[in-house]
């Protein structure tokens, strides 16, 4: 007969929706990803701080020019088939990510047309491969550990000899077993699994898988997935929206944990717009925000504002990255004037695909129609969303970018080539200074330009930068072990669960 | 009789073409494209160039439409964008799944709907009636979400009773899958049942008033009798009218319902690969959801003859 | 005649609806004896049928037995339970209805319909109830009753249903049988028939018949005793015999009047003006194809038929059903296309290519209730033709409705009515107002009384009769009812299988009718012969095989 | 004619949401779209009679404002396939032949159609406004009318009456539509009122997706599409939009029967 509660061997964690397919960094979406990180390990992965640290790799040698990456393969790295991996299986998955007719989705990262391109990748021995760059690059070693792309440690048998996809042979603490479309993915503990050295963090250091069984079930229905977590159908529920996780709060049966988030919440404003081309606008538009009572409305008080590109949780974020524009009413009505407003109406755009994006919107509007700001929302599909984004297609967006885990990589998803990317803050002054922080290593002074960067995004407000997502995972409080993460996946390693 | 058949058939061609020509236009209309889903808010302008000629999207969408249709025309529905299966075996799986609920439920819906129904009819403007009728009328009202949800609250939360994510197959596992059926064919049962319970009365209003009624009761039989032997049979004509057009736009997705119990059903297929702008999906899917739901009205058309014996089937 | 012998007693009975206060049956009285007949007669809507179906216990919703007893076999059936009255029916008491094709179940078999009561009550067992059921068949002359047995009644003819119905009615062997009005939606030519056998099958097990009808010429023959009733009430309560011999009441003798021969309207001189002639005119219909690529074909309804009207005179289309005298009106009308011959109207020729309508030659239907538009006043639907085309000023068309109304004979309360609310006669007199407000040069008049019973059939013809005086438009009547045709032509055209049999002066074709087919419809028809002596009798016409 | 027990309980309930309709916008002291960020999911209290939503507007207000647009999109969306089904079927029925080969083929194709896509595409091209919102419940609800109309006119043209209107010289479209349609009036009433009800619901359904009536204007299916996401919290604010829908199709539909009988002239007597 069918038990309510799945048994202690398995842990089942809901996601949205289905991961499209189960080859890593390729035909993927956020839950390829949830999945991957237990069934694959590229060479390095990020700490819990967002540093990075070795992970298929023992040992990572960089050349003074930062030109010259070695990596030494851990000990006893072993592929779900038995075999253990080699130099060579790293060059050979190097070579399927480095063809675009793969179409690995980072592939910018490496190719040079954005920065560094990836010159040989050889195997000098067994267990040592050695990857030269064209160019110096200071955000290699993130960009490989950048858990959307993860340059994973890829077995010969993932392919087949046409060279066609089959599914993950990796070296992670958890095998690929079976994907039953739209229904679930089920993973099986790799029992030949020998974990790196360390201390567990991030996506890195030691792992022991405890249960048999991963199950990630697809659950596009929130109101289902609170259902089938408080009546015991389901364990983790990774990235609850917090409204949805207010009413879990005095569940006996769950406990809610709570992390800062890296994803931005922002209204974008095309500054290529008729009306928002004028500064003086813009400048109204934030200050008839109240943008301390909108982050904490939207948020339902777990994330303070704020204005920078660069996530509060991120070290780069500092003081000064804080400062924001004044929540002053009467200040945007002398703005308005100054700009020759006159009640013409502004469209913002939404989806109603994900509650916060809607409510971005919704706060907006509702706030600048108190200063006699006309704004009427305009509903999309997400697809329509991302399309009009990525045309630059609107006056004001209400958008989130999803995680991005260095204070460089947040900065290039606002500022931008109008021609490549119409929805990016063109501003040569903010070109120059993103282009001299990337090239410099030194903190202190890296972190003198990202603020002056702020500074200015202050004085223009090309875009208004709400708050970052809180990271909300729900779990059976059978669960123990479990801990949420800025990185945002869940991780399932590490944790047992009780009878 | 088989030219009726043949006849109809054809009929599905013009009907086919006229609703693909449609979700063609419809689905170039939408903005969004299948590459952009994928990639979110990742910036790789090679990779949406390369995928964006490998789906050949960049061609007029009446070559796109006429490729597409050759091969339809060999059976060949192609492959979907998303997660490059064939779309035949999805579908295939995806209307098991719905066709279990979706039949189980109308059926029931049905037997439902004609016992109350002719009740109704049979107490008619009484108390009976009133109680009936409005409970038929509610059912109509309420949105089939809210009925969902009830079930999952009351017998997945409160009760504990039943699971209320996912399924199990009954080839996998019979009386397992059973569980996983019985909130979802519930809701669709309360949905459904009303529509049906009304057209029953109205129908069966209209033949109690009928001389064949009153001579029946003229020859003393028990009212029993006279209601399900004598009226019934009569109502069943437009009863399996309405029964076919509700299982055709069902079987073609109770998208609402699936979405609420986690079915991997027809309709969330749909709404999902609309969302995920797979539009080889989405093409799939339409031609096949006409197909079904034309043949499903055929069949319940060839069953008339057997209904009534008046009836006979004329192209 | 003591209390105990009677089977049906009925005492000052009163049945009213919820809605209204003047009751519907009013005070009648009656009783009837084991075995023996009982007829009930009036115009329609004089509460027949609430009297028999209050003895069944079958009033339709809203109506109510407001004062009065039924007793049968000397039990009042009011003390009776509904389960007790349940289980009189069909099995003391039974009854045979109007219509037989809607009073059969259409989705059930013969078989089934005829042995279920039985079954049901547990009175036989299903081999003695089919038995019985096949016995019955025969005694209600039906062949092969085993084949008829497993069919569904839309397969069989109207008067095979009726016979049906009857047996079914006798299966368990009631004491008392109510046939309401069991052979009016009959053909004439079977009829008699079916009236015969019924009484023949009741007589077999001594059922008693209380036999519904408003023809009184067609049932005085059988009944021992006759009711006679009007608007509710009770006219004249009689044996068949005397009331026969000497009608007592005003309104039987009217009904009998009604159902009497009458003389033969004479050719009205000088009428030689012609409005229309049918020449050699033949009409096809197509059939239907089931694929676009099948040769068209096409079926002959009308052959080679001829005739003409003379102004101010009646013609007479008479033949069986199908033989395709509404074609060939239709086709005068305009309304259908025809595929040889000539039509001329007033002297113009209308094109046969396809359907062209005239408006100088107008029709009444058969059905008057649906040739109405159900929601348009009297008023509105006489009116009607003057406003289309011709923009006549408000009040030309207000003074020439209001004539016409007048001429047919519609009072002013009744021009705010809808068809609905309207008599049959009534509605009918509409309808020939519309189609005379044009003043048309013919009317076909196509089965214009057969709807209508005898009485307001008389009133329908006269009214006809004194218009065409008037107004002197030609007329084609056509119709199956030899009587009718009788009274109202000059001249008569018998028409069989899409052909024209036989056509001369009415008077000669009655009297010596030349083709078999015409025989055999004269022979059907019974007569009602007055004899100033010996009152009214019934007969039929006989001719010799020999006259040819 | 007396009323019905159906009918009344009709009645009543329309009154009762005229009440709430027109009452609330007369009496409400809040906006429809007046947002109180400090007070939100508040339960129904003397300050606000139903409580507010994940913004702090008053529900009240918000159903109140909500009946006004929801039948106003409803009632123009049903009228609209009303006019186009009636046109389209009488004329289908009337003329036979390829016209009506040809209605029959494009709503059957319509019928085929899953609505979600039909609407999500009508949404598409029209953009998501209140003429979208219409105009797809339009398209989509035009051709189970223009089968019932066909269906009763083809039964309507059966009989003499529309022959007889020929006869005295009436045109095509006279004998249609003063003769024939006036006819078909009570299949018309049910099949309206059944569309309604699909209408109001699918108004719901289309909220559901994003669809609607664009917000932040109320109207009860999008207030209770939004209430999903916080019925754990404030189930509150679904009960009261949904009560509104729930009244206001039951009344419709009970007195849209009583119409139908009203109407029906067999109940009156006659053939
Ligand atoms: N269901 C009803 N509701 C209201 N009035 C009715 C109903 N049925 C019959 N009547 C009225 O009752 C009166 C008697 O009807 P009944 O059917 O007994 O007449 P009838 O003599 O059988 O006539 P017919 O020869 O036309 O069958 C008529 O005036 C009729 O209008
Ligand atoms: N529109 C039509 N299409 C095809 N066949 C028809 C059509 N109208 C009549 N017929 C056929 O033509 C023949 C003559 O029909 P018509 O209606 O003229 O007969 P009728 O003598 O008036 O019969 P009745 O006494 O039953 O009215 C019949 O066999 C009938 O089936
Ligand atoms: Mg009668
Ligand atoms: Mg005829």
């Amino acid at each position: 007969a069918w038990s309510m509660s799945s048994d202690s061997n398995e842990i089942r964690v809901a996601i949205t929706s289905d991961i499209r397919s189960s080859y890593p960094g390729v035909n993927r979406v956020s839950f390829t990803d949830d999945v991957m990180i237990h069934v694959v390990e590229p060479l390095v992965a990020h700490r819990d701080d967002l540093s990075v640290a070795p992970l298929a790799a023992e040992r990572i040698d960089v050349s003074d020019d930062l030109t010259q990456f070695r990596f030494t393969l851990r000990d006893g790295l072993r592929f779900h088939n038995g075999e253990l991996a080699t130099a060579d299986d790293v060059v050979y998955s190097w070579q399927r990510i480095l063809d675009p007719a793969t179409g690995f989705q980072c592939l910018p990262f490496f190719d040079g047309s954005t920065g560094a391109k990836v010159e040989s990748v050889v195997a000098e021995d067994a267990r040592t491969v050695l990857i030269s760059l064209d160019q110096p690059s200071a955000v290699f070693l993130e960009q490989l550990a950048y858990v959307q792309c993860p340059v994973a440690v890829l077995h010969r048998d993932s392919w087949d000899s046409d060279g066609k996809w089959l599914a993950p042979v990796g070296t992670g603490p958890f095998q690929f077993l079976e994907w039953r479309k739209g229904r679930y993915v089920l993973l099986k503990r790799f029992s030949d699994y020998a974990p790196a050295t360390g201390p567990a963090s991030g996506l890195a250091g030691a792992k022991t898988a405890h249960v048999e069984y991963l199950r990630f079930l697809v659950i596009p229905d929130v109101m289902a997935t609170t259902a089938a977590l408080v009546s015991g159908q389901i364990d983790v529920v990774p990235l609850l929206a917090p409204v949805n996780a207010l009413e879990l709060r005095h569940n006996r049966r769950v406990v809610a944990m709570d992390h800062d988030g890296l994803s931005r919440r922002t209204l974008l404003l095309q500054t290529d717009d008729a009306l928002l081309s004028d500064r003086s606008l813009r400048l109204a538009l934030a200050h008839a925000l109240d943008l301390e009572q909108f982050a904490d409305v939207a948020s339902f008080g777990l994330s303070p504002h704020n204005p920078s590109a660069i996530p509060t949780s991120d070290v780069m974020h500092t003081a000064a990255q804080s400062k924001t524009w004044s929540y002053d009413p009467d200040l945007a009505r002398q703005l308005l004037e100054a700009a020759g407003y006159n009640g013409e109406e502004l469209v913002i755009i939404t989806s109603r695909s994900e509650q916060a994006i809607f409510d971005l919107a919704m706060i907006a509007q509702a706030m600048w129609s108190r200063v006699g700001i006309n704004v009427r929302i305009e509903v999309l599909d997400f697809g329509s969303l991302l399309t009009r984004y990525f045309d630059g297609d609107f006056q004001i967006a209400a958008f989130e970018f999803s995680p991005r885990l260095t204070a460089i990589m947040n900065m290039h998803t606002l500022i931008g080539d109008k021609t490549a990317s119409p929805a990016r803050w063109d501003d040569p002054r903010a070109h120059d200074l993103l282009q001299r922080a990337s090239e410099t290593v030194e903190p202190i002074k890296r972190q003198r330009l990202l603020d002056e960067i702020h500074h200015l995004l202050l004085a223009e407000a090309p875009t208004i930068n709400v708050y970052n997502a809180p990271i909300i995972d729900v779990v059976s409080t059978r669960l123990e072990g479990y801990q949420p993460w800025a990185g945002a996946n869940p991780r399932l390693w590490n944790v047992r669960k009780t009878e | 009789m088989s030219s009726y058949f043949l006849k109809r058939l054809l009929m599905l061609v013009p009907t086919l073409l006229l609703v693909t020509i449609a979700v063609f236009i419809i689905m170039r209309l939408v903005p969004g494209d299948p590459v952009s889903m994928m990639l979110g808010d990742i910036e790789n302008p090679e990779l949406v160039r390369q995928m964006r000629a490998e789906l050949r999207l960049d061609d007029p969408v009446i070559i796109q439409y006429l490729d597409w249709l050759a091969d339809v025309v060999t059976l060949n529905f192609g492959v979907s964008f998303v997660t490059g299966e064939p779309v035949i075996g999805t579908m295939l799986s995806r209307l098991a799944v719905t066709a279990q609920i979706v039949t189980i439920s109308v059926l029931l819906a049905s037997c439902l709907a004609l016992v109350f129904g002719t009740l109704a009819a049979w107490r008619a403007n009484r108390r009976a009636d009133l109680v009936i009728s409005v409970l038929a009328i509610g059912s109509m009202s309420v949105p089939a979400f809210w009925v969902g949800i009830a079930l999952i609250i009351v017998f997945g939360i409160k009760l504990q009773w039943l699971p209320t994510v996912g399924y199990v197959s009954p080839l996998d596992n019979f009386s397992e899958s059973l569980q996983f059926l019985v909130l979802p064919i519930m809701a669709l049962v309360v949905a459904e049942t009303g529509g049906l319970l009304r057209m029953v009365r109205a129908t069966t209003l209209d033949v109690l008033s009928k001389d064949y009624i009153t001579a029946a009761r003229a020859r003393g039989l028990s009212e029993r009798s006279v209601l399900f032997r004598h009226a019934l049979p009569n109502t069943l004509i437009p009863t399996a009218t309405l029964v076919g057009f509700t299982l055709g736009s069902l079987l073609g997705g109770a998208a609402v319902i699936e979405s609420v119990f986690t079915l991997p059903g027809m309709g969330r297929l749909l709404v999902e690969s609309v969302y995920a702008r797979d539009y080889v999906m989405v093409q799939g899917v339409m031609i096949f959801v006409a197909i079904i739901y034309v043949l499903v009205n055929l069949l319940v058309d060839m069953l008339y003859p057997v209904l009534d014996p008046r009836v006979r089937l004329r192209a | 005649m003591t209390a105990g012998s009677r089977l049906l007693d009925i005492r000052e009975l009163t049945i009213a609806f919820e809605t209204s206060d003047s009751p519907v049956v009013d005070n009648v009285s009656v009783s009837l004896e084991t075995g023996k007949v009982l007829a009930i007669v009036g115009e329609s809507g004089s509460g027949k049928t609430l009297l028999a179906r209050s003895i069944m216990g079958l009033l339709p919703p809203g109506a109510i037995a407001r004062s009065g007893e039924i007793h049968f076999v000397g039990q009042d059936l009011a003390t009776l339970s509904p389960q007790g009255v349940r289980m009189m029916r069909g099995d003391q008491i039974s009854m045979v209805f109007q219509e037989p094709l809607v009073s059969l179940n259409p989705v059930v078999r013969i078989d089934r319909q005829l042995t279920e009561a039985g079954l049901e009550r547990g009175v036989m067992s299903r081999p003695a109830a089919y038995a019985r059921a096949i016995e019955l068949l025969e005694r209600v002359a039906i062949s092969s009753p085993e084949a008829i047995m497993r069919r569904f009644p839309h397969e069989l003819s109207g008067g095979m249903c009726q016979r049906i119905m009857i047996a079914a009615a006798m299966m368990l062997k009631p004491r008392l049988l109510i046939a309401d009005e069991p052979t009016t939606a009959l053909d004439c030519t079977v009829q008699q028939e079916v009236l015969r056998v019924m009484l023949e099958a009741a007589r077999v097990d001594n059922t008693a018949v209380l036999l519904i009808s408003h023809d009184l010429g067609l049932v005085a023959g059988y009944a021992d005793d006759v009711l006679v009733m009007k608007a509710g009430r009770q006219v004249e309560y009689q044996p068949a015999a005397d009331l026969l011999a000497n009608p007592a009441a005003a309104y039987t003798r009217e009904l009998l009047a009604a159902a009497t021969v009458a003389q033969s309207a004479q050719a009205k001189p000088g009428a030689e003006h012609t409005v229309c002639t049918v020449e050699h005119v033949s009409i096809d219909y197509p059939v239907r194809r089931d694929w676009p690529w099948q040769p068209r074909t096409s079926k002959r309804a009308v052959a080679d038929v001829s005739l003409d009207v003379r102004r101010g005179e009646t013609v007479a289309l008479v033949g069986e059903s199908g033989s395709g005298k509404s074609s060939v009106g239709k086709a005068i009308l305009g309304l259908t296309a025809f595929s040889q011959g000539r039509i001329r109207i007033d002297g113009e020729l209308i094109a046969g290519d396809k359907p062209h309508i005239n408006t100088r030659a107008q029709c009444i239907f058969q059905n008057p209730y649906a040739a109405l538009s159900p929601r348009k006043t009297v008023w509105q639907a006489v009116a009607e033709p003057l406003q289309v085309g011709r923009r006549l000023d408000a009040e030309t068309v207000t003074a020439r409705t209001r004539e016409m109304l007048e001429d047919v004979g519609l009072v002013a309360q009744l021009y705010q009515r809808l068809p609905h609310e309207l008599s049959g006669g009534q509605r009918q007199r509409v309808c020939i107002a519309r189609a005379l407000i044009n003043r048309p040069r013919l009317v076909v008049a196509d089965e214009p009384v057969s709807a209508l019973d005898v009485t307001i059939q008389a009133q329908v013809l006269e009214l006809l009769g004194r218009l065409q005086s008037k107004y002197g438009f030609g007329c084609l009547f056509i119709s199956h009812d030899l009587g009718v045709v009788e009274t109202v032509s000059t001249r008569v055209i018998v028409m069989h299988n899409g052909q024209v049999v036989e056509r001369g002066d009415t008077a000669d074709v009655f009297a010596n009718p030349q083709h078999a087919y015409t025989r055999r419809l004269l022979t059907a028809m019974p007569v009602l012969q007055f004899q100033a002596d010996l009152g009214y009798r019934i007969s039929h016409r006989q001719f010799s095989e020999a006259t040819r | 004619m007396k009323l019905r027990p159906n009918a009344i309980i009709g009645i009543a309930g329309l009154g009762l949401v005229a009440i709430v309709a027109i009452g609330g916008v007369l009496v409400s002291p809040y906006q429809a779209m007046e947002t109180n960020f400090l007070n939100r999911f508040a339960t129904p209290s003397a300050s606000h009679w139903f409580g507010t939503d994940e913004y702090g507007r008053d529900v009240f207000t918000r159903v109140a404002v909500g009946s006004f647009i929801t039948l106003r999109v409803s009632l123009a969306a049903v009228a609209l396939a009303i006019v186009a089904g009636t046109v389209t079927g009488a004329m289908a029925a009337y003329f036979g032949g390829w016209l009506d080969r040809a209605a029959m083929l494009v709503s059957d194709s319509i019928m085929a159609f899953p609505s979600l896509l039909l609407l999500l595409g009508i949404m598409a091209a029209l953009g998501p406004n209140e003429w979208g919102v219409i105009l797809a419940l339009a398209i989509a609800y035009t051709p189970p009318i223009t089968r019932v109309v066909r269906s009763a006119v083809i039964a309507a043209l059966a009989r003499e009456y529309v022959t007889s209107s020929q006869l005295i010289g009436n045109g095509d479209l006279t004998t249609l539509f003063r003769h024939v349609l006036p006819n078909c009036i009570t299949p018309f009433i049910v099949i309206a009122t059944s569309v309604f009800t699909a209408a109001v619901l699918s108004e719901a359904a289309l909220s559901f997706l994003g669809l609607g009536v664009p917000p932040p204007a109320p109207s009860w299916g999008s207030m209770l599409a939004d209430s999903r996401n916080y019925l754990g919290i404030n189930p509150w604010m679904a009960i009261f939009p949904g009560i509104a829908i729930t009244v206001t199709l039951l009344s419709i539909n009970l007195v849209g029967d009583a119409l139908r009988d009203r109407f029906d002239l067999r109940m009156a007597g006659g053939d």
